[in-house]
């Protein structure tokens, strides 16, 4: 937040954060978007250079994230009207949140935050893992494979971590089909469902019956 | 009260022997649900919470309620068990612990003989001139129920449990001897019988002559041993390691539901008691009243009374520390308990060698090396 | 008390002992091996108690006594060893444990 | 007693329980594949040994039989089995051949040497029935008395024993542990 | 098992026809859960044991997982803090205050000094309740079972705080964006007063009972040992962070709700064992009460709430007169609030550490991604090589120490 001076942003070269300013030098076409709100900086860049950029955050002595906060995934497909939502031109990202974690004793840390964004376009869902970076990244990659289908290449262990090892689809996609369990009520019929007639739930998701509709969807 | 040999055709002093069988019985089968009830109430006192206060007064019929519920559930069998052991092992856990009873005397019994001499007879079912060993052999033998519960279970968490608590009961008998080796030491007899009556009298009319009180000090640091020893040997807290719930479900009685899970139950409440009834007879008197005013009380109440004290200890005990790991356990076992037991052991027998000079020493000797190489063959285990 | 005969132990020793030899001949296992000599050495303890009743002498007592210490010392080796080959071998089958062979 | 009945007394009848359990529990314990079943034979043998020791008033040693044997030295097998997890009937298979007839041939041979033996110099034996009783015969402190006498010769073996169990379990501790 | 060498070629099949691998060395697998008494719900640990000691643990998650990240991108931002209460059950109104946060930090708003202040003191009260409840429980592991009635008993004294508070005892869903449902009732100062005058007596009965208790020293000293360099790139927060020697609080490196007004000092531990885990919890229970007792002293008056109609419903009152009011009311309950386009990530300090939620805003009035970063599922990667090596009776202590909760970790 020091580091980072608020600027005029008509200004067509802003003064820039030092985290946005070192990845320049490292990376000059890595960057996509860089992003202040509410006073955190959330830097988008190409997939290609996560693992490269995590671990400039890491090792760089200046900028120091030596604390692996999380990631996470985010979906910003428009289930309803198609297309991405705020204008956007890749469908998911991966947050990683690292913390520049202050420790007295060590002398180590700013005590800073920042977003790093991977944009991770529909059809080649998958980046490369930071577990050998952070290995903390083990459990959150595998939840944004699990959740969203991102897979992560080198990840030593990459497995469904909050659903079944059976289960179809992935949840927190925005496609991802809501309702229409089968649940049977007294009357013999089957419970509300979304759109036209009873939609065959992943619930039952041992291959069978309902794995070609969403597999198809 | 003195009892004539012959009352009406019965020869008391043969009858004797059975009273004792059918009071020993009755006494720890039908305490164990009055253990469990009392185990309760005062975790519940220390806890600061209820207790059971459902099923009759105060709770009071609770457990026989918790015997007619065990007494009616699915006997489970596991898939895959071998049966004749799977069946065979709580039988073997309840077995000795009753046996090894036998050889406990519990309170004695004047009895006018028809020469028209008083003579005191002992309340025990077996008056063997090898009690102790007798007892020490049964002890020895509780450890083949447990470790065929846990490997015919045909469960991971059983097997553990069941290895566990066979060293753990293994390693503990080793102290628990010798802490009983030197009772006897102190009394030299292996009969219980004439043990506790060794401990009868006092030291200036007030002290009494127990064994934990002998040997200036020494039979109070024997004592401590063979009561960590006693509360390891019936696995309970704070060596409840077998059946520690947080690690091991239940340990070797796991996949034992019914009434088998309620003799593993009363086994281990009976071996309670036993254990609890040898530390009285060995160290505390047996029915010896703690102080010569108080000998109008009969001695069957005050062996009950000392015994329900060990109990309460266990219960104590088992209500306030946390449970030792099990290296831990293995260590204190192997290295304090036995060397400690070792050195007192030897203590006894050179103080009781310099007591009785006008004993030929050869005997004395002799139970030395005789208590060592059993210990030596003992823990070739 | 009439007594058993003495003949009747040493019968019953000499038959106990013949088991345990059959044991040891027929098994593959080397614990069941093990357990066969140590009904072997029960049978010679029974003829040895026996003998010593017989006779009215403490030695047959005195015997068994050693018996008894020098098995349980050769159980906590043989056991040991049993262990130790397993480790090395993956197998205890008598059969396979022929190091010595070649 | 009447001289007819003396064939039956309870010695002898108790004698013949003792026995005919031990000979069972040994034949199952070598006819059974499951180790841990055969250990449990080979106890229950040594428990009749127990008590054939006691008939004979040897309750030292009956109850050092059950407290070494029993206690002791089967549970160790028990666990050693159990260790190795070949408590399953399948982890070893007996293989055929000609061991198990040449074994029982031989066992039949050496049953009728025993016999012969017996029959040879067995005619002294069996006429003293009653043996001769020494006070405390089978006591501890007879034992112990007997151990530690000077005038006997058990004192020196039996130290020698203590130092044999020594190395025993130095032995096996050398043994088992992976690195000392 | 032992196989002869005609079995090797082939593989025995046991009674369900699946292959036995041949074992390796006496190893063995035991699953641990997820039945299993203390792993602290329906956590399930795949243990590979040698003997008793562990080469590798694996825990298995997802029992309990109710989608409630999914559900939150359906529920309107004052709706979705109920949701919040089901993560860490156990300490509701930090969940509540992390995502509150969020919203105020997507809205750009902050409530006013009371309402901070009452937040402060529902969160340390939570705090001293969930670090009882932890205690309890990791004492039961061990095998003190006696701690666990003792300081569920004194929960029950904070949980009735929370109900005067809130009308419910587990899941007060009382903290909301713009400040809080209601004001403290009648009486509330001066029973929270009482309650937290008692808290150092039971404290000190805590400690009585195990603290210098060999057995419990030697069961928690020198195990589950973590050093802070692994703590920061496993993303390990919270206690165990602080066991490790790092004096790290958000509440004191990233200030939020006013954590500034108050003195207290952040425990820290030396070796990052179990044991210092266990001191420092006990030490945060005793710092809780002291910004709980600074809170009631310094209790500001005035309102709770921000004074914006487009985030905090108008009060009751003001709908018999107001037809404005009553359009703000309508709006909010139906429509909601609308924060504007952005995400925002408000991280405080939980029990259990680092506990923050990460929003994503389309500027409707549903949060287009809400994302809990919990800090139970951060610390479990800990578990694995804190384990290594130990005995199965480690494992629960370390379990314990870690402090997860199965509610939070499943989401």
């Amino acid at each position: 937040m020091t580091e980072s001076t608020p600027n005029d942003t008509n200004d067509t070269e802003p003064k820039e954060c030092i985290e946005v300013r070192k990845i320049r030098e490292a990376h000059p076409d890595a960057i996509l978007e860089v992003n202040e709100f509410r006073g955190d900086t959330r830097i988008t860049i190409k997939k290609e250079y996560i693992p490269d950029v995590i671990r400039l955050m890491r090792d760089d002595q200046e900028l120091d994230f030596n604390f692996f906060s999380e990631c996470l995934g985010v979906d910003y497909l428009d289930a309803q009207e198609g297309g991405y939502i705020l204008g956007k031109d890749h469908r998911f990202e991966v947050v990683y949140n690292l913390y520049s974690l202050p420790d007295k004793r060590a002398g180590r840390g700013r005590n800073r935050r920042i977003f790093i964004k991977a944009a991770i376009p529909e059809d080649d869902c998958s980046v490369a893992s930071v577990t050998d970076i952070y290995p903390g990244a083990n459990y959150p990659e595998r939840e944004i494979y699990d959740m969203f289908g991102i897979t992560f290449t080198g990840h030593p262990d990459l497995r469904r971590i909050l659903m079944s090892d059976d289960w179809i689809g992935h949840p927190q996609r925005k496609d991802y089909p809501l309702g229409g369990e089968r649940v049977q009520f007294p009357d013999g019929k089957f419970g509300p469902s979304v759109g036209e007639g009873v939609v065959q739930h992943p619930g039952e998701s041992f291959f069978g019956k309902t794995a070609s509709v969403i597999e198809k969807s | 009260m003195i009892i004539p040999q012959h009352v009406g055709p019965i020869d008391m002093v043969a009858v004797i022997p059975y009273i004792a069988i059918i009071c020993v019985l009755a006494f720890v089968l039908l305490l164990v649900p009055g253990l469990v009830w009392i185990e309760r109430v005062v975790v519940a006192l220390i806890q600061d919470r209820l207790g059971p206060n459902r099923v009759g007064p105060r709770g009071l019929l609770q457990s026989i309620a918790d015997g007619v519920k065990l007494f009616f559930k699915e006997d489970i069998l596991p898939a895959n068990v071998d049966k004749m052991v799977y069946y065979l092992a709580p039988v073997l856990v309840i077995v000795p612990a009753l046996a090894a009873g036998a050889a406990i005397p519990f309170s004695i019994v004047k009895i006018r003989l028809d020469s028209g001499v008083v003579e005191p007879i002992p309340m025990v079912v077996g008056n063997v001139n090898i009690g102790i060993l007798f007892i020490l052999a049964l002890t020895s033998l509780q450890v083949y129920g447990i470790v065929l519960a846990g490997w015919a279970s045909n469960n991971k968490y059983s097997l553990i449990g069941g290895l566990r608590s066979s060293a753990q009961v293994i390693s503990y008998e080793l102290a628990m001897s010798l802490a009983i080796l030197c009772g006897v030491f102190i009394c030299h007899s292996l009969n219980l019988v004439d043990i506790v009556n060794h401990q009868g009298g006092y030291w200036f009319g007030i002290i009494p002559k127990w064994n934990v009180f002998q040997f200036y000090g020494l039979g109070a640091v024997a004592t401590i041993i063979y009561l960590i020893a006693m509360t390891a040997e019936t696995n309970r807290a704070p060596f409840d390691l077998p059946e520690a719930e947080s690690e091991l479900v239940a340990g070797f009685h796991t996949e034992y539901s019914s009434m088998k899970f309620a003799i593993f139950f009363m086994g281990e409440y009976a071996s309670m008691l036993v254990v609890s009834g040898i530390a009285t007879a060995l160290w505390f008197g047996g029915w010896q009243p703690l102080f010569p005013f108080l000998a109008f009380i009969p001695g069957w109440i005050w062996f009950i009374g000392k015994l329900m004290t060990f109990i309460m200890i266990y219960i104590w005990v088992r209500a306030t520390l946390p449970r030792l790991r099990y290296d831990a356990l293995m260590s204190l076992g192997w290295k304090k308990l036995l060397p400690m037991a070792l050195v007192v052991l030897f203590l006894v027998a050179l103080v009781d060698t310099l007591q009785t000079p006008s004993q030929p020493v050869g005997s004395h000797v002799a139970q030395g090396h005789l208590a060592a190489s059993m210990v030596i063959g003992e823990s070739q285990r | 008390m009439p007594a058993v005969p003495t003949s009747y132990y040493l019968g019953l020793s000499g038959v106990l002992f013949t088991i345990g030899m059959i044991g040891v001949l027929i098994k593959r296992n080397p614990i069941v091996i093990f357990m066969c000599i140590e009904l072997m050495l029960n049978a010679v303890n029974l003829s040895f108690i026996a003998s010593g009743r017989h006779f009215g002498h403490m030695a047959g007592q005195m015997m068994v006594i050693f018996v008894m210490a020098i098995a349980a010392a050769e159980v906590a080796i043989g056991l040991g060893i049993i262990v130790a080959i397993f480790r090395t071998k993956e197998t205890i089958n008598i059969d396979e444990i022929n190091l010595l062979k070649y | 007693m009447g001289r007819g009945l003396a064939i039956l007394n309870w010695s002898l009848i108790g004698f013949w329980i003792m026995a005919i359990i031990s000979v069972c529990s040994a034949v199952l314990m070598i006819a059974n594949r499951n180790p841990v079943r055969s250990a449990l034979f080979l106890v229950l043998g040594f428990m009749m040994q127990a008590l054939l020791y006691l008939s004979m008033s040897a309750q030292f040693i009956a109850a050092v039989q059950i407290i070494v044997y029993a206690g002791a030295i089967m549970v160790l097998f028990l666990f050693v089995i159990m260790l190795l997890n070949i408590g399953s009937p399948e982890a070893l298979r007996e293989r055929g051949g000609l061991q198990a007839p040449a074994a029982i041939v031989l066992a039949i041979v050496f049953l009728l040497l025993l016999a012969g033996v017996g029959a040879l110099g067995g005619s002294q034996i069996n006429h003293l029935m009653n043996p001769s009783v020494i006070p405390n015969y089978g006591t501890v402190d007879a034992i112990g008395k007997t151990i530690f006498d000077p005038s006997k010769p058990w004192l020196f073996p039996f130290e020698a024993t203590s130092i044999l169990l020594l190395i025993g379990v130095v032995g096996a501790i050398t043994l088992a542990k992976r690195r000392l | 098992m032992a196989l002869n060498s005609d079995q090797l070629n082939t593989p025995s099949l046991n009674a369900d026809g699946i292959q036995i691998d041949p074992i390796e060395d006496s190893k063995m697998v035991i699953n641990m859960g997820p039945h299993h008494p203390s792993t602290h719900g329906v956590l399930r640990i795949v243990l590979e044991l040698d003997g008793e000691v562990i080469i590798k643990a694996t825990p298995h998650m997802g029992f309990v997982h109710t989608g409630i990240e999914k559900e939150g991108e359906y529920q309107t931002y004052l709706k979705a803090v109920t949701l919040t209460d089901r993560m860490d059950y156990v300490s509701a109104s930090l969940n509540n205050m992390a995502y509150t946060l969020a919203v105020e930090k997507l809205l750009g708003v902050e409530p006013p000094p009371r309402g901070q202040y009452l937040r402060v003191i529902m969160c340390e009260l939570q705090r001293i309740a969930s670090h009882m409840v932890w205690l309890g429980t990791h004492a039961l592991d061990i095998g003190a079972m006696t701690m666990f009635f003792f300081t569920f008993r004194d929960r029950e004294k904070l949980l009735d705080l929370t109900e005067m508070m809130s009308g419910v005892r587990m899941m007060p869903s009382w903290i909301v964006p713009g400040g809080l449902r209601g004001d403290a009732p009648e009486g509330y100062v001066e029973r929270v007063k009482k309650v937290i005058d008692e808290l150092p007596r039971r404290f000190d009965e805590y400690e009585i009972l195990i603290d210098q208790n060999p057995i419990w020293r030697e069961r928690t000293q020198g195990i589950g040992v973590i050093a802070p360099e692994e703590c920061y790139s496993l993303g390990v927060s919270g206690p165990t962070l602080r066991g490790s020697g790092v004096p790290h609080d958000l509440r004191k490196a990233a200030p939020y709700s006013s954590y500034d007004h108050f003195k207290f000092e952040i425990p820290v531990g030396e070796y990052g064992d179990v044991y210092d885990r266990y001191r420092i919890r006990m030490a945060e229970m005793r710092q809780s009460r002291e910004i709980v007792k600074q809170a009631l002293e310094n209790l500001p008056d005035g309102p709770v709430n921000v004074d914006d109609r487009k985030i905090v419903p108008p009060p009751r009152e003001e709908l018999d007169h107001s037809m404005e009011a009553v359009i703000h009311h309508f709006k909010i309950w139906t429509e909601g609030m609308h924060p504007p386009v952005g995400e925002a990530y408000a991280p405080i300090e939980g029990p259990k550490g680092e506990l923050g939620f990460y929003l994503v805003s389309n500027g409707s009035s549903y949060p287009w991604r809400m994302h809990e970063r919990p800090p139970s599922f951060m610390n479990l990667q800990a578990l694995s090589k804190m384990c290594e090596g130990r005995l199965i009776a480690d494992v629960v202590a370390i379990i314990g120490s870690i402090d997860i909760i199965l509610g939070e970790i499943d989401r």
